[in-house]
Parts: structure tokens; C-alpha cells; sequence
């Protein structure tokens, strides 16, 4: 006890993504209430990068080191390394073989999810039965979330089409999206998206548009419930959903648990693998949220 | 076929874009151990020919026949290999490159792989040992000033084994004394039966040097004689198609009052350099290469940074900071290397007329483009700029024309002093003989003028004083009736 | 040389008919009147970015901060106009300012130091990126005024969006400037021979820095319509569309060597680099085959602009063999 | 002129030392050995691609495929061991055919068209990067056989890392190729003055296509060494680092515009980048602090060495106002 801790934190789209940018906030607030140091890095630049800042994490001389973990072949040896220095590594996104503690939902579960809501929509209302979905296919662990989204879709919707689909997974780059599905397929019914980010950038091309739920615009399913999307949801338009992975929540627990581990040297094998819940949020609950 | 001849040509022609006949069935052939002189106007085709020759250019048609056998499909190193050397009116050396690199570019000695440095060092000091320059094989090239680049050109050429050695007014950035060095090699390398094709503007060392003349105009082949069959003046009427006077114009006003003086003017290489110019009047600056002539103009223009010294502009300090100011105050510099400080060989020749009078020219900086039209159009036609359209581009006129853009511009923007630094460089006698009474013009309008030449008769006959410099200093000032070719060398060769 | 001319500036407008032509008939939905206003309005904030980079290739440099500036002219106007609540047009303005003293400092920069603008612009995008992040700690800014949604969102006569008009006026603003003014000459002519442009008694670190300056300052109109285009300032707007920029100008046949190309090019330029994003997103194809069309169509319009150029195949190959 | 030379080679070295002395005494953990051997690492595969680069530099061109084309050789060579179950050594032969082949193509495309290689290699980097994508659908290739670990993980003498050694090996052999032999003098040449070197008989073309074919070369032995560090392929590899790459290059003194600086300068290049990122991540700035840094000592670095070449400032704001 009273041991200054160093904690490594590395994950894809911390430094770019709300909902990412929110749990390193929610870190540096623990850590900083411990007297601990934070270091942060940012590996959306692929696998190479998660190797450079578990070196580095390693060297700086780090207690505990928290990472999306995407590419466990590529890091396998860098974490064992780590963990005969005594490192606690806490494995974000995929369950691992190596790290002490894992959180996880599968990548593809929870596209399914996004997918099965988007097609219980699409079932219940009349329309087209066309769907566009917002993908970003530069990494495989959303090329998969993808995946689990088209055969979501498929499942409650069975006669749903996804009939366009374009790389967007921030609101920069969902305006012109959002632009393309309505030219694309001017019949659209629905839009599903691989995060809030780019769904929300889609809702405000919708919006200039002049589409509104009143009109029977598209409606749009997101991911991840950051507080922007959360909003979005909040004005009961045409943006219907989220999905909630309590992930500020699930990143704080499993460091809770590596510090723990950190600090005593015992390990709590029933936390050796938390999957965080994944649930849809619509109008009616998001105030539980905000 | 000539039992001599080396290399003969056979209705060689070439166009380019806009220029339908830059050679135009050129048949002509030139014999072992000759020297021949390729003259004409600036345009008739003369360096188009010599870089047919060396595969610079490939010939739209025609054929080139090397000791009888009919080369096809010649390439610059096939060139080279069969021992075609040449002598470019444009540079082509690689400045990053040291002197030494240059001269053997492309044929370095060592073995297949590696280059050995020390030999090429030491080959290119043995070449310049021989051709009696002063240059260090390691230098950078790019430090080098235009003359020196030239005299790196020639030991260049030399380094390989050439039976056929074409250079293209290679004497255009010399002084007498380099000039005449260069003229001892050529007799050597005639000795050794090496055919020199040589391209000049200089009547007196063609009469030097040449054997046989052949004249070209208009892309042709006009004439071809021996040196010894022709005079000047029928050489003068061949190039141009009519009679130039020889003599320089003369200029019969009065001069009025000191407009630009320099007072201990200092920087760089050059020292205390001290001297006044009138209305309407031409001083000459003469020297040896290097002796700093160029170098004291550009401090007085601001292009470069001066030391020390006062300059008066009608009585009044001035202290240009920068070549705009200089402009502003009336000061005008026609540059030496006019492709990399004169032109802008990309852009129109009339944007490149007008480029120092962009401001006169245009209203609330709006230009107005009738009068640019009307005093480009002007300017074309009095100093006989050779091309099909205002619009073309400086890059595709010959060395020449390209000179007169560049005088056309300092015309245009009516400097009341105005240096010009080797004006008619590559220019041909007909041309050159507009640039001067065009300069004339300028001393009638009242203009002082300042003049930096390397040709000897240029700087006599056109000057109504001399200054002379050595090694950065001054030596002496020399009035008209002291005008002589050798009171200027013996000066600029004066040591501290 | 008139003939030569004519091909040469039309290579990108030859290309545009034919990626049209070719997404007219092979794509459902595409040649819409709708589809049309939505290039337009996609092109616009490119096309502003690529006419401030034109007035830097043409003299004779590149802007590679363009992109990071738009977004951190976004952040900043955008945090000026919520959390300190300053007035829309001072917010405005701060904004232009910035983009303007970017623009500035790269300028001034190159002169002063002689450095390659390519790696002066590449830092400054760096720190611009770096400085639009930190402004509000990585998250974007949302709830801007309701009332400046009507630059990036809105239409003129019910049809033409603003981001639109905004952009037209830009280009012919510029085209002006080149062709009619003192200026524009100037920076052909420090594009095209720096020394001689300076003994000519052109002022020529003056023009160089403006010519940074008003690419800095259009960056900066690109970043506010781009804010409110996606109706909030966002750290990472505009990544990436420094090469978009730079692709338009040299597709629409600026040269990245300085003092060559005609600013109209820009428009062309950008239309084909619209029309084909458009065109491939509707047809739905992958975003791994956009890439590879994307970077083809690009080699493919720009060697042909080249090549009818510098003229014939074989005549090149044989002379440096 | 001694003088001169000096400063403006030993900028990169300078600057070098202030960065590490600073890092070593404000950083705790920064000056260690195993550090040290980390920086080692993570600099050996920029290493590799700056020394491909500064063929192309010096040559007069650039090369902005390199990163796309380590991953498009990664995936490659991966699927090729793994689906298609070819040997080791087919694999990589394989893998460095196709970035030969990258380079031939850029080289002679830039050759025949006489087209800016920045947009060539450009849109190659975007061609070659979606194919790297396709190669197996946007997804990495895991499972390589346990041998090829050791050129990206091992270490010799169980100190130094291979890809060190690998890196170290290149560099040597492409600086004997600039100092010493007719190709490296020849691709001077080629940058400094393209006309006099075709006029003196060098086969221009030949020595473009062959510095590019180096430059595509190496970027397969680094798309084989990255493969290995991270063992797998992936699409995403590479991203970027043809910028890091050709930081490495200016900083080290290799000028954009062709013709000058010496291979050598690369070592100092990416050391100045590589200490500069590791330290600055031990240190734990946020990366958008390290954006700005980095920024910050790019222009710095590259400022200053062109500085001391160009002489006074005073002198030069003079002259052209
Ligand atoms: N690359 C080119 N493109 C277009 N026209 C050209 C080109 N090179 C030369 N010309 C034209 O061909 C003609 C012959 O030019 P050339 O350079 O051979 O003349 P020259 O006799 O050497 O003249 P000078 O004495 O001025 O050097 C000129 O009309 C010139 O404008
Ligand atoms: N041996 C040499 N090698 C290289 N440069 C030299 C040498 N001697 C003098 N110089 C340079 O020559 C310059 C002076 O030349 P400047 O151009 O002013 O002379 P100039 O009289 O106009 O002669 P020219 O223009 O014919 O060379 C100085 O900058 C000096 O550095
Ligand atoms: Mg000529
Ligand atoms: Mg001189």
C-alpha cells in the first residue's frame, strides 16, 4: 500500500473518439486521486503501434498496463515479457490468454445486437426494407463488428437489404456518408452504424436534408452510447438508438481489479474475464443514462 | 564523299512546336583536323544542329554519317562513345557535384562498381594544369561564378577522348586571356587530328582560329568557305543577308552631370572601389574573370549585400536594401546569367517584358493588359525578338533571343540608370548592333549607363570611360584617348 | 504550341466528362439533379482548400497544414461561440485570423530559414492537429448557435447550397487575382525563377508570405463552413483533406514545381476527385476498391496531362537509355 | 566553406544530443540500456525505409508508397506462407518482387510521363494500400510459421536485435553505394541536374527506375521485418511511415529538392525521431502534446540546417522585401 503506481493505457481512438476519450478521463480521475502517473497513447495506427507503446510502457517502468488488446499474435511475447516483470496487464476487448484480467464483448456479438435492433425496427415498420450501414473497414476488429451487424439485420429482419454501405466512424465523415445513402438509395429505410460517431455525423446530414421522424426519414442505429449519441437519442428524432456497453464503467472496474492485483500480488480468478453487458438504448430509458 | 571528311550531314531537319523549320534539310561535312566556324543569327539554327549531332535533340529526318558509316539511332552516351564532345551554350553541370565530379560525369574512372575519387581529382588538376586555370578540383560547382563554370565545361569536353570536339560559344562568359588559353588548346588538339566545330559570335577569333566558315541562316546552310576566302564584312553579309556597319555607333551628345557614384564602395572580394557616372554616359567596367565587376554592380543593385562605401544617386546618398528598392530609385541590372537571374524561361516572353513594370502598368493593382500588349508588341519588333507569338516561352528561343527578352525588359522599365552586365553575351552582330544604339538611345534620353564586358571591342568601342579591375580592386579608370586593348590588360592584371 | 495548350488544359476536363459519362451509365441514382447539388456540396470545402494551395504551388511551394488548420479554426470558433459565448462574427473572425497568422508563420518561416515547404507545412500540421485537439481535450464541440447552420447546410433560391456559393465566389476571386492582377503575375513569377523575380525588383518574401497567408486564411473559411457543415467544431475534421487539395490542383494541371498551371484547373480538379468519390460510394463499391480506383484515376489523369506535355514516348526513352 | 559544411552536417547531431541529454535527466526510466535497445528497435524499420527514400531524394524524386507498400508485402508474404503454404524463402522472395515491382512501376511512369513523382507515388500508396486490404479482406493473416519471429523478435549475441543488425547492414551498403560507387554518384547527378547528367552520357532513365526499385525494395525487407515484429500481416501496417520516413530523411540533411545530403544523415534522421517519440511516450505526454512536439522539432531540426546553409537573416529579409 501507498505504492506509487505507473499505469499504461493504450487503445485505439483514445485520443479521437468521445467514448474513448471518456474513459481515459475516468482513468486519469483514479489515478490521479491515487497519486498515480497515467500514460497514454493512442494505437488506431495499427498493430505496430501497440507493440512501440508496450515497449515503451515496459521501460517507463509501468505497474499496469491496460490495453485494447487486437492483435494478441502480435503482442503475445511483449506481454509475457511484461508479465514475468511482475506487470499487471489488463486485456480490453479480447478475452486473453496472457493477460491476468480481460473485458471483453465479442466484436461480433455486439455488431449482432446493433444489427438485431436496426431489423426489429425495420420488421415493425413499413417501408423499404433498405438499409445502409456505416462501417470502417481500416480495422479488423470493427471489419468484424461489421460482420455481426449484417447477420443481426438478418436474423429479425429477414427480408432486409443492406443496400449500401460506406467506410464512416466519425461525424466528419458521416455528413458526406449520410449525403451518399440518400442519393444512393432514396428509399431508405434505416441506417446502422459500427459507433455513434459517424451515425451522428449521418443524422446531421438527415437533418440539413429536411428529413425528421415526422416525415418517415431513416432512422439511424448507433453504437457505443457516448453522451453525444446518448443526446441524439434523447430528441426522439430520427437517431432511435444506442448501444450501451457500460464502457467508462467496464475500463474503470478492470483497472480497479489490475491495481488491486498490483498492489497485494493476488490475482481474483472469478474477474479473470468480465464481459461488460450489452444493451440497446432507446428514448424511453436514456435518461438512465444521461 | 570527301576522302577527309569525318562527319557529314544529309538533309537533316527539325522542327519544334511553333518553329516548323529549326533545320531545314541541313547537308554539310566536315573534315579531319579542321577547324570549322558555325556562324549566323542568333536563331539560324546553330545549336539546333550541334545538339542533332551529339543526340541532344533527335532530327525529325536526315541522315549522320561518322567516318562514312551511317549512325542510327543515336543516343547522348553513344555520342560521347563514338567521340563526339561538345560544349553546351547552356551549362550542364550538376552543382551539388565538386568541379572534379563534373568534368568526368558519366565516365569516371575506376572499376565496374566502385569510382576512385583520388584519380579523378587528380586527373581533373592535370587538366587544368594543362588548359592554364586555377580552379580547385574539389570545389563545389555551385561556387562557382559563370566563368568558371564555363572553363569546368571545357576541361569537361576534354576529359574524354574526342575526335570530334563542338563547342558552342564557349567564349561568351571569357575574357581575352582565358579566351586565348582556350584557343592554344584548340591549335593542339587540331595538331592531333581532332575536328573542332566552333560556334561564335566573335569575328576576330574566328579569324583567329577557323579554317573553313560555313554560315547558316533561317535553318540552312548558306555558304561554306575557307576562313582565308572571306572578310569580315562578307561574312557579315552572308549571316545577315545585307551590310551592318562594323563600327560601334557612335554617340555625339554632350554628357551632362553625375548621376550614380560610388565612394569606396566594398564587400565581399571587392574593395574600395571608387568611381562616377554621367547622363548620357557609358562607363565600362573591364577585367580578368573573377575580378569582382559583377560583384560590385550587385552591391550597388542590392541583389547582394554591401560593406562598405557611400553611393550617390544625383548627389544624394542612397542606401538600397533590396533590388525593389533599387528599381524604385531608378536603377535598372540586366544580369549575366540571364537563365537563372534573367529569365523566367517558363513563363510568357511578354509577362517576362513587363515583369519590372508590373506596377506602372496597372491601376488600384489591376493590370492593364492593352498596354502591356501594345508596349510588349513594341519591343519585339524594335529589338527583333525572333518568335512566332508574345505567348511563347523563353526556354524555346535560341540563346540569343533570349538575351534580347531580357534587354527588352530593362527598355520597358526606363531606369535612369541602368547596368548592364555582359549585354549582348551570345548575341550576333546584327542583334548586336540594335542592343547598342538601343543603349545609345538611352545616353540620348539622358540615361547613365554602366556596362561590364568581357569583349575586348566591345568595351573599347562602346565606353567613354574605363574602369578597370583586378582582384576585387580597383586599378585604373581610363579615359578615351588612353583606350587600348592592352592599357585594360595590363591593368586587370595588375596584382595589389 | 496553341494545339499542345489546348490539350493540356483540357486533360482533366476530358477525364471529368468521362467519369461522368461512365457513373451516368453504369450507376443507378447517380445522374440525379439531387445527386448533383449533393457533389456540389461535397466538392465545395475542397475546392476552397485547393484554391488557397494553388496560389502556393503557383509560387512555387505546397501547404500540407491546410487540413489540420480547417480543424483547428473549427475548434476554435466553435469554443468562442459556446463556452466563452462570444458574438457569431467575432468568433468568425478570430477564426480567419488564425488561419490567416498559420498561414502567416509558414510564410514567413520559409522565407526567413529557406527551409523545404514540404516538411515546414508537414510540422505545422502537426502542431495544428496536436493545438485542435487540446482546445477542448480530444472531444468535439457540440450545440453551436442554431443560426450558422445556414452556411455549411443552407441553400440560395431553395437549390444552391451555400457552402456552394461560398466556394464560387472563391474561385472566381482567385482566377481574378491571377489573371487580372499584379499579384497573380507576381507569384507566377516567384513560382518560376525566385532570383529573377527578385532582381526584377519583385518583393519576394512579401508575395510569398501572402501567398501562405491567403492559403491560411482560406483554411480557415474551409474549417468554419466545415463546422457548420457537420454542425459542430471537430478535432479531426479535415484529416487527410491537405492531400485532397493538393490532388485537385495538380489533376486540374498546377504544378507542384512552381509557376506553372491555370487556378480554373481547380475546378475541374476537384469535380473529378467528387464525382469519383461520389460516384464509387453510390455504386456501393468497397472502400478497399475506392482506394485503388482513387489512387489509379489520380496516376492515370496526371501522366496523361504529363505525358501530352513533354511529348512523345519512344523520342523520351531513347534519349536516356 | 570547411566551415560551413560543417554545421550544416552536424545540425542533425546536435540536435540529437540536446534532445537525449534532456530526455536523460528529465525523464526517469529514459537513459537506460534496455532502452536504449528499444529505441534501437523501433527505429531499425523507419531506418530501413528512410534509406530506400534517400535514393529517391537524391535522385529528385520522393516516395510516398513506401509505407502502403511494406503492408501490401507484409500481407503477401504472410498469406503466402500461411494459406498458400508456400516455403519461407518463396514467401520472401515473393514479397520483395512485388515492392520491386512498386518501384519499377513508379520509376517508370514518372520516366515515361514525366509526371510529379509526389502524385505518383501517391496514388500508389493508395492503390497499394487497398490491395494490401484485399488481399484478405480488411482482415491481419496470424498463425505464420514460429521461425520468422526471429528477424523481427530476435536478438544476436542476445543483446542487439535483428532487425538492428538488419537495419545496420543497409545502411552501410547504401552508403558505400552513394560514396563509392558509379550508381550512387550517377543518382547525384540525376537530382542535382538531370539535362547535364543525360548529356554526359548517363542513362538517366535506368538510374530513376533503379532508385526507386531500391526505395520499393526495401520497403518489402521492411514490410518482411514489420511483418515479423508484429507477427502477422496487417492491412493497417505501415500507416504513416512514409512521412516518418522521409522526416528521417530531411532531418538528417537530404534535401527534398534532389541532389544533396548524404546517406549517412538518415542515422541521425531517424534517431532524432525515434528518441524523440520514445522518450516523449515514457515521459507520458499525451499524443496531442507529442503531435506539437514533434511538429515543433521537425521544423526546428530542419529549419536550423537550412538556416546555417543559407546564411544571415538580416541579409536575406533584406534582399527580397
Ligand atoms: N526546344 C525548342 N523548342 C522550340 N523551339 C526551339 C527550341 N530550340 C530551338 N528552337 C528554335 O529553333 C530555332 C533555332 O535555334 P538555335 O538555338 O539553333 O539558334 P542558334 O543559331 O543557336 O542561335 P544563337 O546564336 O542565338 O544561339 C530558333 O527559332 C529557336 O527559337
Ligand atoms: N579561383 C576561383 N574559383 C572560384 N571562384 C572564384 C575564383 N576567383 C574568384 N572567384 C569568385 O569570383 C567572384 C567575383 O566574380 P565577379 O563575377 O564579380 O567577377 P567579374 O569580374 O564580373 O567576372 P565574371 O563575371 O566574368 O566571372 C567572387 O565572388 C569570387 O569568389
Ligand atoms: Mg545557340
Ligand atoms: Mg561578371
Amino acid at each position: 500500500q501507498g505504492k506509487k503506481l505507473k499505469i499504461g493505457f493504450a487503445l485505439s481512438g483514445v485520443t479521437t473518439n468521445a467514448i474513448f476519450i471518456d474513459m481515459a478521463r475516468d482513468l486519469e480521475r483514479r489515478t490521479q486521486a491515487a497519486g498515480y502517473s497515467l500514460l497514454t497513447t493512442d494505437i488506431a495506427e495499427g498493430p505496430q503501434k501497440i507493440v512501440s507503446a508496450l515497449e515503451n510502457f515496459i521501460n517507463a517502468g509501468a505497474d499496469v498496463i491496460i490495453f485494447q488488446n487486437y492483435a494478441e499474435e502480435a503482442t503475445a511475447d511483449l506481454m509475457q515479457q511484461a508479465i514475468d516483470r511482475g506487470v499487471i496487464i489488463g486485456s480490453y476487448d479480447t478475452d486473453s490468454k496472457i493477460a491476468q484480467y480481460s473485458t471483453m464483448a465479442s466484436n461480433y456479438e455486439l455488431g449482432k445486437v446493433i444489427g438485431q435492433e436496426t431489423g426489429k425496427w425495420v420488421s415493425a415498420h413499413k417501408g423499404s426494407k433498405n438499409v445502409a450501414m456505416c462501417t470502417y473497414s481500416k480495422l479488423d476488429f470493427l471489419v468484424e463488428r461489421a460482420r455481426g451487424m449484417v447477420d443481426g439485420l438478418r436474423e429479425t429482419a429477414p427480408d432486409a437489404v443492406v443496400a449500401t454501405q460506406l467506410d464512416a466512424g466519425f461525424p466528419h465523415e458521416g455528413v458526406p456518408a449520410g449525403e451518399n445513402f440518400l442519393q444512393a438509395v432514396p428509399d431508405l429505410q434505416a441506417v446502422m452504424g459500427i459507433n455513434d460517431g459517424g451515425t451522428l455525423g449521418v443524422y446531421q446530414a438527415f437533418k440539413a436534408a429536411g428529413l425528421n421522424k415526422d416525415k418517415g426519414g431513416p432512422v439511424i442505429f448507433g453504437c457505443d452510447a457516448s453522451l453525444d449519441g446518448l443526446k441524439a437519442v434523447k430528441e426522439n428524432d430520427l437517431f432511435v438508438a444506442t448501444v450501451d456497453l457500460d464502457l467508462v464503467n467496464q475500463v474503470g472496474q478492470l483497472y480497479e481489479r489490475c491495481v488491486e492485483a498490483a498492489l497485494s500480488g493476488t490475482l481474483d480468478e472469478s474477474k479473470k474475464l468480465v464481459i461488460y453487458p450489452i444493451k440497446p438504448v432507446y428514448a424511453d430509458t436514456v435518461d438512465t443514462y444521461l | 564523299m570527301d576522302k577527309d571528311s569525318v562527319l557529314e550531314l544529309k538533309n537533316i531537319t527539325k522542327s519544334f512546336p511553333g518553329v516548323p523549320r529549326a533545320l531545314d534539310g541541313v547537308s554539310v561535312s566536315f573534315a579531319r583536323g579542321k577547324v570549322h566556324a558555325l556562324m549566323g543569327e542568333n536563331g539560324a539554327g546553330k545549336s539546333t544542329l550541334i545538339k542533332t549531332l551529339s543526340a541532344a535533340h533527335m532530327p525529325n529526318s536526315g541522315e549522320i554519317y561518322l567516318n562514312g558509316k551511317l549512325i542510327e539511332n543515336m543516343t547522348p552516351h553513344m555520342a560521347l562513345k563514338l567521340g563526339i564532345g561538345v560544349i553546351y551554350q547552356e551549362f550542364n553541370l550538376v552543382p551539388a557535384l565538386s568541379v572534379a565530379e563534373n568534368v568526368f560525369l558519366g565516365d569516371m574512372p575506376g572499376n565496374m562498381v566502385t569510382i576512385d575519387r583520388a584519380e579523378v581529382e587528380r586527373k581533373t588538376a592535370e587538366i587544368f594544369k594543362e588548359i592554364e586555370v586555377d580552379i580547385d578540383p574539389r570545389a563545389l560547382v555551385q561556387d562557382l561564378t559563370i566563368a568558371y563554370k564555363q572553363l569546368v565545361e571545357i576541361a569537361k569536353a576534354l576529359s574524354r577522348k574526342v575526335q570530334i570536339l563542338i563547342l558552342d560559344e564557349p567564349t561568351a562568359a571569357l575574357t581575352a586571356s582565358e579566351a586565348e588559353s582556350l584557343f592554344r588548346i584548340i591549335d593542339r588538339l587540331k595538331v592531333r587530328g581532332v575536328t573542332i566545330i566552333y560556334v561564335s559570335h566573335r569575328f576576330s577569333e574566328i579569324f583567329r582560329i577557323a579554317d573553313s566558315i560555313t554560315v547558316m541562316r533561317d535553318g540552312r546552310v548558306v555558304q561554306v568557305t575557307d576562313a582565308k576566302d572571306i572578310d569580315r564584312n562578307g561574312l557579315i553579309r552572308a549571316m545577315v543577308g545585307r551590310d551592318v556597319s562594323d563600327a560601334y555607333p557612335r554617340r555625339d551628345f554632350p554628357v551632362g552631370d553625375v548621376v550614380l557614384e560610388l565612394k569606396g564602395v566594398g564587400g565581399g572580394i571587392v574593395e574600395n572601389v571608387n568611381f562616377a557616372v554621367r547622363k548620357g554616359e557609358i562607363v565600362g567596367l573591364g577585367g580578368l574573370v573573377g575580378a569582382g565587376r559583377t560583384e560590385v554592380m550587385r552591391m550597388v543593385f542590392a541583389a547582394d549585400k554591401r560593406d562598405t562605401g557611400h553611393i550617390l544617386l544625383d548627389g544624394d546618398e542612397i542606401a538600397p536594401t533590396s533590388p525593389k528598392h533599387a528599381v524604385a530609385l531608378g536603377i535598372g541590372m540586366l544580369p549575366e546569367d540571364r537563365k537563372h537571374q534573367g529569365l523566367f524561361l517558363e513563363l510568357p516572353i511578354k509577362w517576362n517584358i513587363t515583369m519590372a513594370i508590373l506596377r506602372k502598368l496597372s491601376v488600384a493593382t489591376v493590370l492593364n493588359k492593352a498596354k502591356e500588349n501594345t508596349l510588349v508588341s513594341d519591343l519585339i519588333k524594335r529589338m527583333g525578338v525572333k518568335t512566332p507569338t508574345p505567348m511563347q516561352l523563353p526556354r524555346n528561343l535560341s540563346g540569343g533571343n533570349q538575351q534580347k527578352v531580357g534587354v527588352c525588359k530593362w527598355l520597358a522599365a526606363g531606369s535612369r540608370v541602368m547596368i548592364f552586365d555582359e549585354p549582348t553575351r551570345g548575341v550576333d552582330v546584327g542583334a548586336r548592333r540594335e542592343i547598342y544604339t538601343q543603349m545609345n538611345d538611352l545616353c540620348r534620353q539622358g540615361i547613365a549607363i554602366v556596362m561590364i564586358s568581357s569583349d575586348m571591342e566591345e568595351l573599347l568601342g562602346m565606353s567613354d570611360r574605363i574602369v578597370v579591375m583586378s582582384e576585387g580592386e580597383q586599378t585604373r579608370i581610363l579615359e578615351k584617348d588612353e583606350f587600348s586593348q592592352e592599357a585594360v590588360l595590363f591593368h586587370a592584371s595588375t596584382a595589389k | 504550341m496553341t494545339k499542345q495548350l489546348n490539350i493540356r488544359d483540357q486533360a482533366v476536363w476530358i477525364m471529368l466528362v468521362v467519369i461522368t459519362l461512365i457513373f451516368s451509365f453504369a450507376v443507378e441514382n447517380f445522374a440525379t439533379f439531387g445527386n448533383f447539388i449533393t457533389i456540389l456540396r461535397q466538392v465545395a470545402i475542397i475546392g476552397i482548400l485547393a484554391m488557397g494551395m494553388s496560389f502556393v504551388l503557383i509560387a512555387g511551394g505546397i501547404d500540407l497544414s491546410v487540413g489540420s488548420t480547417l480543424a483547428l479554426v473549427g475548434m476554435v470558433t466553435a469554443l468562442a461561440m459556446t463556452t466563452y459565448q462570444l458574438p457569431i462574427e467575432v468568433a468568425f473572425i478570430l477564426g480567419l485570423m488564425i488561419g490567416i497568422a498559420i498561414g502567416a508563420v509558414n510564410g514567413i518561416m520559409v522565407t526567413i530559414t529557406n527551409m523545404s515547404p514540404l516538411i515546414m507545412t508537414l510540422g505545422m500540421s502537426y502542431v495544428a492537429r496536436g493545438l485542435a485537439y487540446m482546445t477542448n481535450n480530444g472531444y468535439p464541440v457540440y450545440e453551436l448557435p442554431p443560426s450558422i447552420k445556414v452556411i455549411g447546410q443552407g441553400y440560395i433560391f431553395d437549390t444552391i447550397p451555400v457552402p456552394v456559393v461560398i466556394t464560387a465566389v472563391i474561385i472566381i476571386l482567385g482566377t481574378f487575382v491571377f489573371n487580372k492582377t499584379h499579384l497573380g503575375r507576381q507569384i507566377y513569377a516567384l513560382g518560376g525563377n525566385s532570383e529573377a523575380a527578385r532582381l526584377s525588383g519583385i518583393a519576394i518574401n512579401q508575395v510569398r508570405i501572402l501567398a501562405y497567408m491567403i492559403s491560411g486564411g482560406l483554411a480557415a473559411v474551409a474549417g468554419i463552413v466545415m463546422m457548420s457543415r457537420v454542425n459542430s467544431g471537430q478535432p479531426l475534421a479535415g484529416n487527410g483533406l491537405e492531400m485532397d487539395a493538393l490532388i485537385a490542383c495538380v489533376v486540374g494541371g498546377i504544378s507542384v514545381q512552381g509557376g506553372q498551371g491555370k487556378a480554373v484547373g481547380v475546378i475541374g480538379g476537384m469535380f473529378v476527385m467528387g464525382v469519383l468519390a461520389n460516384g464509387m460510394a453510390i455504386a456501393g463499391l468497397s472502400d478497399y476498391q475506392q482506394m485503388v480506383v482513387k489512387g489509379g484515376v489520380l496516376i492515370l489523369v496526371v501522366a496523361v496531362d504529363s505525358y501530352s506535355r513533354t511529348g512523345s514516348l519512344m523520342g523520351w526513352l531513347r534519349q536516356g537509355k
